[in-house]
C-alpha cells in the first residue's frame, strides 16, 4: 500500500466520524448470545456512538434444532409435540395451531366441548405468557426482579393447572387433532375458579404497582416507537401490533375454537411504544380472564376428541391455519402429498417476525433503550429459530 | 448530667469503667493507659490504631455475613418468596457457604486482560471501604479518627473508589466492563456535587466539620437535621444510592444492559470481594445517612439509657431497610436521565438549601434568636421548600412523551387495519384506561 | 371470518398492470417469478385487494422445481390469498424480492434462502440467518443428505401398512451394533440363559 | 508522636511520593502512568498528615486523587490510541531532562538554603476556620480572580465541548472534495443537515 493511499483512507475516516458523530469511532458491542437481557441465546450486535445506538444487527439461529425438516419424517400426530418446543412459553396456542392446521388437511371435525377446552387453555396459555412478558419486560427496564417474581405466582398456578391436565407444565404436547388428549380432571375447575376469583386482586395490584411508576414512564414511553404504517408493512402482530392502535386479532378476524361465542375485547394502544406494549399485554389478560369465566360457565359436555385415526394419511393438498398466539400471528403452513408425514411442515414464527422492525426502533436511541425495546417485542428464542 | 437509673447503674457500674458497654472507647483507653505506662509513646497509638482497626473489622465482617442474608430475605419477601433457607437455620448460613464457594472457585483473568491493574482493584476497592468506617461516631467518644475535617474526610475517601472501579474496568479488556467503568466515572463525579453540597448544608448550619461535631449540634439543639433540611436528606440519600450503585441507579452494573458493568470479568473471590465492599458500603452510607440526617447515636435522650452505638445501630437498619424497598421497588433508569436528574434538579436543589443555611445561620446568630423557637419555624419554612421545589421539579422536568397520556382502547367491532385504526382512535368515549400524562 | 380472496379477481388486478404476470391454476394464483414483486406490489396497493400484510412466506420443494408461497393478507377487508411462484432452476434458483414491498418480508426471505437456497434478487442483506456461512447444502431441499439405496427423505409409510416400512427402514439408518432397543442376533441370549439357570 | 513514627511514616511517604513519580516516568503505559501518579499524590497527602495539615491532606486526596486523577483517565480514554507506546519523543529526551535537572537543583538549592524556622508547636485545631477566613478577609481580591477565572475557563471549555455540527459538515465536505480534487467547497452548500428526518414514520395514526 502506497503513502496516497494511507493519506486516501485515513481521510475517509475523518470524514466518516465527522458526518457519523462527534469524530469518535463507533463501538460495536455484542449482546448476547449469552447475555442476562436477550431471554435466551439469541445476539444483538449493536453499533454504539457512546451509548446511541447507530446500527443494530442481530445474529440468531444458536437454538435451530431444524424441526421443519424433522417433521417431514414423522407422522402428524408425532409432529404435536414439536410445537411444544417451538414456542416454549405458549406451547398450548402452537399446540393448537398445528392442530388446526392438520384439521384443515384432514377435515375433521372437532367436538364442542374439545373446542372450549381449547379456548380455555388457550387463554390460560396467553395469562401464562403475557405474566412473563410483562415481567421480564420490567426486569429489563432494570427493576430488581420483584414484578417478575410477582407475576410468575399468577403464571405458577396456570402451569400447575397445565400439570393437572396433562402431567407437564411448559412442554405440554396436550391438544390432539380431533380434540384434546384429556378430558378435564376433576380438580381444575374448582382450581380455574378460585385463580378467576383470585386475579382480579393480584392484577389491580400490578397496576398500582406498576402503571403510575415514573421511572416506568421514563424508560418506556416513547422508546421504541413504530408507526402503524411501517407495523403492517414489516409484518408486525400481537400486541406489538395492536400497540401501534392497529386493532387486528384473529380471534376476533378470523375466529376458530368458537371464539366468535365468547364475549371480549381487543386492546389497542395508540403510540406503539415499548409502555403501550406493555399496557396492551396488561389489558389482554383482563380480556383473557373475561373468556375464561365465559368458557367456564358455558362448558358443555361431549366427547373431547373427535374420532380420528392414528395413522391418518390426509388427501394431497395444503392447509394454512393461524391462531392468535401470546406473540401474535402464529401460523401453521402444511403440505399433504397423502403420505403419513407432512410434505412441509412450516411454522409462521410471530417473534421472528415480530423482530423484523428492531432495527427501526432500537436505532437513535441509546444501549438501555434497545435492551428495553427488546424485552417490549417479548421473544422466545426457541421459536425463532425453530 | 446525673447517671440515670438504667440498665447500666443496675449492673453497679459507674461511668467511664472499662465494662461500660454503653461506651467501648472506655476499653481501649485502658489498655493504651496501660501500655503509656510502660512502653513508648509511638506503640501505644500504633496499639489504639490496631485496636480501632479490629473493632472495626469485627463490626464490618459478621455484620456483612448478616447484612447478606438479610438482604435476600428482605428482597424475598418483597418478590414473595421464602428467600434462602436451607443452610443452617433460618438459611443463616447461607452467606457462609456463598462465600466457601467463592473462595474455592478458580480465578480466571482475561488473556488480554492488564494483568497487574486487573488484580489490584479487589484489594485496593477496601482501603476506602475499611477507611470510611474511621470516621463513623458509634457514641459520644467511640470514633477511632475524630477529625476535625470528618465531613471531608469522607468525601476524599469515598472519592477514590471510583479509581478503583476505572480500574477494574479498564484492565479487564472487556467492552461492558469499560462501559460499566466509564458510566460509574461520569456518574460518580457528578453526584459527588450534590452529595458535597448537601453536606455543605449541615456544615453551615451547624459550624462544624467533624461529624461528631453534627451528631452534638444536633444533641445539643434537640433536633435532628431531617427535620431541618429535608431536601438535603433526600439529595444525600439518592446520591449516595447512586453512589453505592444501587437500583434505581445501578447503571455502571447494570445487569439488563451490560451484565455486571466493571466486574463482569472478575470470578470467584475476587468478585466476592467487590461484592462484599459495595455491600459494606451500603451499610457504611445508611450509618452516615443516620449520622447526618438522623442523629446519629443520639436519640433524645434514650443515649443515656441504651448504648449508644445500638441506637446507631437501629437507625442504621432503618435507613438500610430503606435502600433494600428503594432497591426491590423501581426500576433502573437510565443513563442520560440519572445525570440529567443530577444537574437539572440535585445540585440546583441543594445549592438552594446551601444558600437558605447560611441565610438562616446568619439570622440565627446576627439576631441572636431563641433557638427552641427559630428552628421549628425554620424546620417548616424549608419543609415547605422542600414540597415547593419537588413539585416544581415534577411540573418542570417531564420530558415530552410523558406529558400525553398513554390510552389504551378496545377495538370493539372494528377489527381490521389502518382503517379500524382511525375509526378507534377518533371515537370520542373515554379510554379503557389512561395513565401517566400531565 | 377471514375469506379466501378470489385468485381469478387478483389475477385480474396483476393481469391489468402487467399483462401475462398470473395466471391461475386449480384456484391458486400463480405468478410469472420475474413478475413477483411488481405484481405483488399491484396487489397491496390495489384499492380493490388492498392485500397489505404479508402474513407469511415460505417454499416448498417440489422436487422438480421450487414453489415459493405467499400469504397475504388484507387487514380491513379481511381476506387473505394465497399466491405461489415457481422456480424451475435447482442449481441457482432465484426471485425477485419482496423486500422493497413488504419489510416483514426481509427476515423471511433470508430463512427461505438460509434452507432452500433460493436467491432473492435485490434483497438487501441475504445472509444465511439459522445455519453459518459455509454450510454445505440446503437442508430443507428434498435431496439434502441424499440417503444410499435411493431411499427417499421422508416417512414413506406407516409399520403396519408394509413390512418395508419396519423401523429400521433398511439402509437409512445404518445398524448400530449392541444397541439396547435394536433386536438382538440370535445366540446372544446366553447371558439371560445363564442367568435363569443360577437362580 | 514520637520522633520514631514520624521518621518512619515521613520515609516510607518519601519512598512513596518519589517511587511513584518515577515510575510515571519509567512506565510506558498511559493509564499505568496516571495510576502512578495517584500513588505519588497519595504520599503527597500523607507527607501533609505528618505536618498536621489535615485540611490540605484530605484536600488533596479528594481533589487531587478522586477528580483530577480521574479527569486524566477520561482524557486518556477519550483520546484516540491512548494505549500507544508512549516513548517515541526520544529526540527531545536529552534536552528536556537537563532543563528539568536544572529546575530540580535550583528548587533543591532553594529549599535547603532557606531558613525555614521550623515551628514545633501543638497541631492547628480549626485550620479550615483558618483557611475559610484568610481566604475571604486577607485574600479576597485573589480569591475572586481565582472564581472568575476559573468561571471563564469553565464557560470556554462547554464552548469548545460544544463544537457545532455544522462546522464538522464543513470540515468532511471540504475534505471530501479534497479526495475528488474538487477544491474547496462552498460552505453554504453543506449547511443543510444531510438526512432529514422522515416525519411520515413518526406520526400515529391517532
Amino acid at each position: 500500500m502506497t503513502t496516497a493511499d494511507d493519506t486516501r483512507l485515513a481521510m475517509q475516516g475523518t470524514i466518516e466520524a465527522l458526518t457519523t458523530g462527534d469524530g469518535s469511532e463507533p463501538v460495536v458491542v455484542n449482546l448476547g448470545p449469552q447475555h442476562p437481557s436477550t431471554h435466551g441465546v439469541f445476539r444483538l450486535k449493536v453499533t454504539l456512538d457512546g451509548e446511541i445506538v447507530q446500527d443494530a444487527e442481530m445474529r440468531i439461529g444458536y437454538l435451530h434444532r431444524s424441526m421443519e425438516k424433522l417433521a417431514e419424517e414423522r407422522t402428524y400426530t408425532q409432529n404435536i409435540p414439536f410445537t411444544d418446543r417451538i414456542d416454549y412459553l405458549a406451547a398450548m396456542s402452537n399446540n393448537l395451531a398445528y392442530c388446526l392446521a392438520a384439521e384443515e388437511l384432514l377435515g375433521v371435525e372437532v367436538p364442542p366441548r374439545a373446542n372450549a377446552i381449547r379456548v380455555m387453555f388457550a387463554e390460560l396459555q396467553r395469562v401464562a405468557s403475557h405474566a412473563m412478558a410483562n415481567g421480564t419486560f420490567i426486569n429489563d427496564c432494570g427493576a430488581w426482579h420483584t414484578p417478575l417474581f410477582h407475576m410468575f405466582r399468577d403464571r405458577e398456578r396456570v402451569l400447575d393447572m397445565f400439570e393437572m391436565t396433562c402431567g407437564a407444565r411448559l412442554t405440554t404436547n396436550y391438544m390432539r387433532i380431533g380434540g384434546v388428549a384429556f378430558d378435564l380432571p376433576d380438580e381444575l375447575l374448582p382450581t380455574l375458579e378460585q385463580f378467576l376469583a383470585d386475579m382480579p386482586e393480584n392484577i389491580a395490584n400490578y397496576e398500582a404497582l406498576l402503571l403510575e411508576n415514573e421511572i416506568l414512564h421514563a424508560r418506556a414511553r416513547g422508546i421504541g416507537v413504530i408507526s402503524p404504517e411501517m407495523a403492517i408493512n414489516s409484518s408486525l402482530s400481537g400486541p406489538v401490533l395492536r400497540a401501534t392502535g392497529v386493532p387486528w386479532d384473529l380471534r376476533k378476524a378470523n375466529p376458530y375454537c368458537g371464539y366468535e361465542d365468547y364475549e371480549f375485547d381487543v386492546p389497542v394502544g395508540e403510540q406503539g411504544d415499548c409502555f403501550d406494549r406493555f399496557l396492551v399485554r396488561m389489558a389482554e389478560v383482563k380480556e383473557s380472564l373475561r373468556i375464561l369465566r365465559q368458557v367456564v360457565d358455558n362448558l358443555p359436555d361431549g366427547p373431547w376428541l373427535a374420532d380420528v385415526p392414528l395413522h391418518a394419511r390426509p388427501e394431497p393438498g395444503e392447509s394454512y391455519a393461524r391462531v392468535e398466539s401470546p406473540r401474535g400471528e402464529l401460523g401453521f403452513y402444511l403440505v399433504s402429498d397423502g403420505g403419513p408425514a407432512p410434505y412441509r411442515f412450516h411454522c409462521r414464527p410471530p417473534s421472528l417476525i415480530n423482530l423484523s422492525a428492531l432495527k427501526e426502533m432500537s436505532i437513535g436511541g441509546t444501549l438501555a433503550d434497545a435492551i428495553v425495546t427488546l424485552g417490549s417485542i417479548d421473544i422466545v428464542v426457541g421459536e425463532i429459530d425453530r | 448530667m446525673t447517671d440515670p437509673a438504667g440498665l447500666v447503674s443496675v449492673l453497679g457500674s459507674t461511668l467511664g469503667a472499662w465494662y461500660d458497654f454503653r461506651d467501648l472507647n472506655n476499653l481501649q483507653r485502658l489498655i493504651t493507659e496501660w501500655i503509656a505506662d510502660w512502653g513508648p509513646d509511638w506503640l501505644a497509638s500504633i496499639i489504639a490504631g490496631v485496636l480501632g482497626t479490629l473493632g472495626i473489622l469485627g463490626v464490618i465482617g459478621p455484620t456483612l455475613l448478616i447484612l447478606i442474608w438479610v438482604e435476600r430475605k428482605v428482597i424475598a419477601r418483597f418478590q414473595q418468596r421464602y428467600g434462602p433457607n436451607r443452610v443452617g437455620p433460618k438459611g443463616l448460613l447461607q452467606p457462609v457457604a456463598d462465600a466457601v464457594k467463592l473462595i474455592l472457585k478458580e480465578q480466571l483473568a482475561p488473556r488480554a486482560a492488564d494483568k497487574l491493574i486487573f488484580f489490584l482493584p479487589p484489594v485496593l476497592i477496601f482501603v476506602p471501604g475499611v477507611l470510611i468506617w474511621g470516621v463513623l461516631p458509634f457514641g459520644p467518644r467511640m470514633s477511632v479518627a475524630d477529625l476535625n475535617v470528618g465531613v471531608l474526610f469522607l468525601l476524599a475517601v469515598s472519592g477514590t473508589t471510583v479509581l478503583v472501579i476505572f480500574m477494574a474496568g479498564w484492565s479487564s479488556n472487556n467492552k461492558y466492563a469499560l462501559f460499566g467503568a466509564m458510566r460509574a466515572v461520569a456518574m460518580s463525579i457528578s453526584y459527588e456535587v450534590p452529595m458535597v453540597l448537601a453536606l455543605l448544608t449541615l456544615v453551615v448550619f451547624s459550624g462544624t466539620m467533624s461529624i461528631n461535631g453534627i451528631v452534638q449540634w444536633q444533641q445539643q439543639e434537640d433536633v435532628i437535621f431531617i427535620l431541618l433540611f429535608p431536601l438535603s436528606a433526600i439529595a444525600f440519600f439518592f446520591a449516595a444510592s447512586a453512589e453505592l450503585n444501587r437500583t434505581p441507579a445501578d447503571i455502571s452494573e447494570a445487569e439488563s444492559e451490560i451484565v455486571a458493568g466493571y466486574h463482569t470479568e472478575y470470578s470467584g473471590m475476587r468478585f466476592g470481594l467487590f461484592y462484599a465492599v459495595e455491600l459494606g458500603n451500603t451499610l457504611v452510607v445508611s450509618a452516615f445517612i443516620a449520622t447526618f440526617f438522623l442523629g446519629g447515636w443520639w436519640l433524645w435522650g434514650l443515649d443515656q439509657w441504651v448504648p449508644s452505638w445500638i441506637i446507631l445501630l437501629v437507625k442504621t437498619g432503618a435507613v438500610y431497610f430503606l435502600l433494600i424497598w428503594t432497591r426491590g421497588t423501581l426500576p433502573r433508569l437510565r443513563v442520560d436521565q440519572l445525570m440529567g436528574f443530577c444537574w437539572k434538579a440535585l445540585v440546583p436543589a441543594t445549592l438552594l438549601f446551601v444558600v437558605v443555611a447560611f441565610v438562616e445561620r446568619t439570622l440565627l446568630i446576627s439576631e441572636g434568636w431563641d433557638t427552641t423557637v427559630a428552628l421549628p419555624v425554620m424546620a417548616v419554612i424549608n419543609i415547605a421548600l422542600t414540597l415547593g421545589a419537588i413539585v416544581l421539579f415534577a411540573r418542570v422536568s417531564r420530558p415530552a412523551p410523558l406529558r400525553r397520556p398513554a390510552r389504551i382502547r378496545m377495538a370493539g367491532a372494528q377489527i381490521g387495519g389502518l382503517r379500524a385504526a382511525r375509526q378507534v382512535a377518533s371515537r370520542t368515549e373515554e379510554p379503557q384506561l389512561q395513565v401517566g400524562g400531565d | 371470518m377471514t375469506s379466501q380472496y378470489d385468485a381469478t379477481a387478483a389475477m385480474e388486478i396483476v393481469n391489468a398492470d402487467a399483462p401475462g404476470a398470473a395466471c391461475v391454476e386449480d384456484g391458486v394464483l400463480y405468478l410469472e417469478p420475474s413478475e413477483v414483486a411488481g405484481a405483488v406490489q399491484t396487489l397491496r396497493d390495489s384499492e380493490e385487494s388492498d392485500l397489505v400484510f404479508l402474513s407469511n412466506l415460505t417454499a416448498v420443494d417440489r422436487e422438480l422445481h421450487f414453489e415459493v408461497v405467499y400469504h397475504l393478507q388484507s387487514l380491513d377487508r379481511n381476506h387473505l390469498l394465497q399466491v405461489k411462484a415457481r422456480v424451475t432452476d435447482r442449481e441457482d434458483p432465484a426471485l425477485p424480492s419482496l423486500t422493497g414491498v413488504y419489510h416483514g418480508a426481509h427476515l423471511q426471505e433470508r430463512e427461505v434462502y438460509d434452507l432452500f437456497g433460493i436467491r432473492f434478487e435485490g434483497h438487501p442483506d441475504l445472509r444465511r440467518m439459522f445455519l453459518w456461512d459455509g454450510f454445505p447444502g440446503y437442508p430443507l431441499r428434498k435431496d439434502f443428505l441424499q440417503m444410499p439405496g435411493q431411499v427417499r427423505a421422508g416417512l414413506p409409510g406407516f409399520p403396519h401398512e408394509s413390512e418395508e416400512n419396519a423401523w429400521p427402514v433398511p439402509g437409512s439408518v445404518p445398524q448400530r451394533p449392541q444397541h439396547p432397543n435394536d433386536p438382538q442376533p440370535e445366540g446372544d441370549l446366553v447371558v439371560s440363559e445363564e442367568g435363569e439357570e443360577s437362580s | 508522636m514520637s520522633d520514631f513514627g514520624f521518621h518512619l511514616a515521613f520515609w516510607s511517604l518519601g519512598a512513596m511520593t518519589i517511587g511513584g513519580a518515577s515510575m510515571i516516568l519509567i512506565s510506558r503505559n498511559l493509564i499505568h502512568a496516571v495510576i502512578w501518579l495517584v500513588m505519588s499524590m497519595l504520599g503527597v497527602a500523607g507527607l501533609y498528615l505528618t505536618l498536621s495539615a489535615d485540611f490540605i491532606a484530605v484536600v488533596q486526596v479528594l481533589i487531587y486523587v478522586g477528580a483530577i486523577s480521574v479527569l486524566m483517565l477520561f482524557a486518556i480514554m477519550l483520546t484516540p490510541r491512548a494505549e500507544r507506546d508512549n516513548s517515541q519523543n526520544i529526540k527531545t529526551a536529552g534536552p528536556a531532562g537537563l532543563v528539568v535537572l536544572m529546575v530540580m537543583i535550583a528548587t533543591m538549592w532553594v529549599a535547603i538554603d532557606t531558613d525555614w524556622g521550623a515551628v514545633r508547636e501543638a497541631a492547628l485545631t480549626e485550620q479550615a476556620r483558618l483557611i475559610g477566613e484568610s481566604l475571604i478577609k486577607h485574600y479576597i481580591l485573589p480569591f475572586e480572580i481565582g472564581a472568575v477565572l476559573l468561571t471563564a475557563a469553565l464557560v470556554g471549555a462547554i464552548a469548545l465541548a460544544r463544537q457545532d455540527d455544522e462546522d464538522a459538515a464543513i470540515h468532511a465536505a471540504s475534505l471530501q472534495a479534497e479526495l475528488e480534487g474538487e477544491g474547496a467547497v462552498d460552505p453554504v452548500d453543506v449547511v443543510d443537515p444531510p438526512i432529514a428526518a422522515d416525519a411520515s414514520d413518526s406520526e400515529a395514526s391517532s
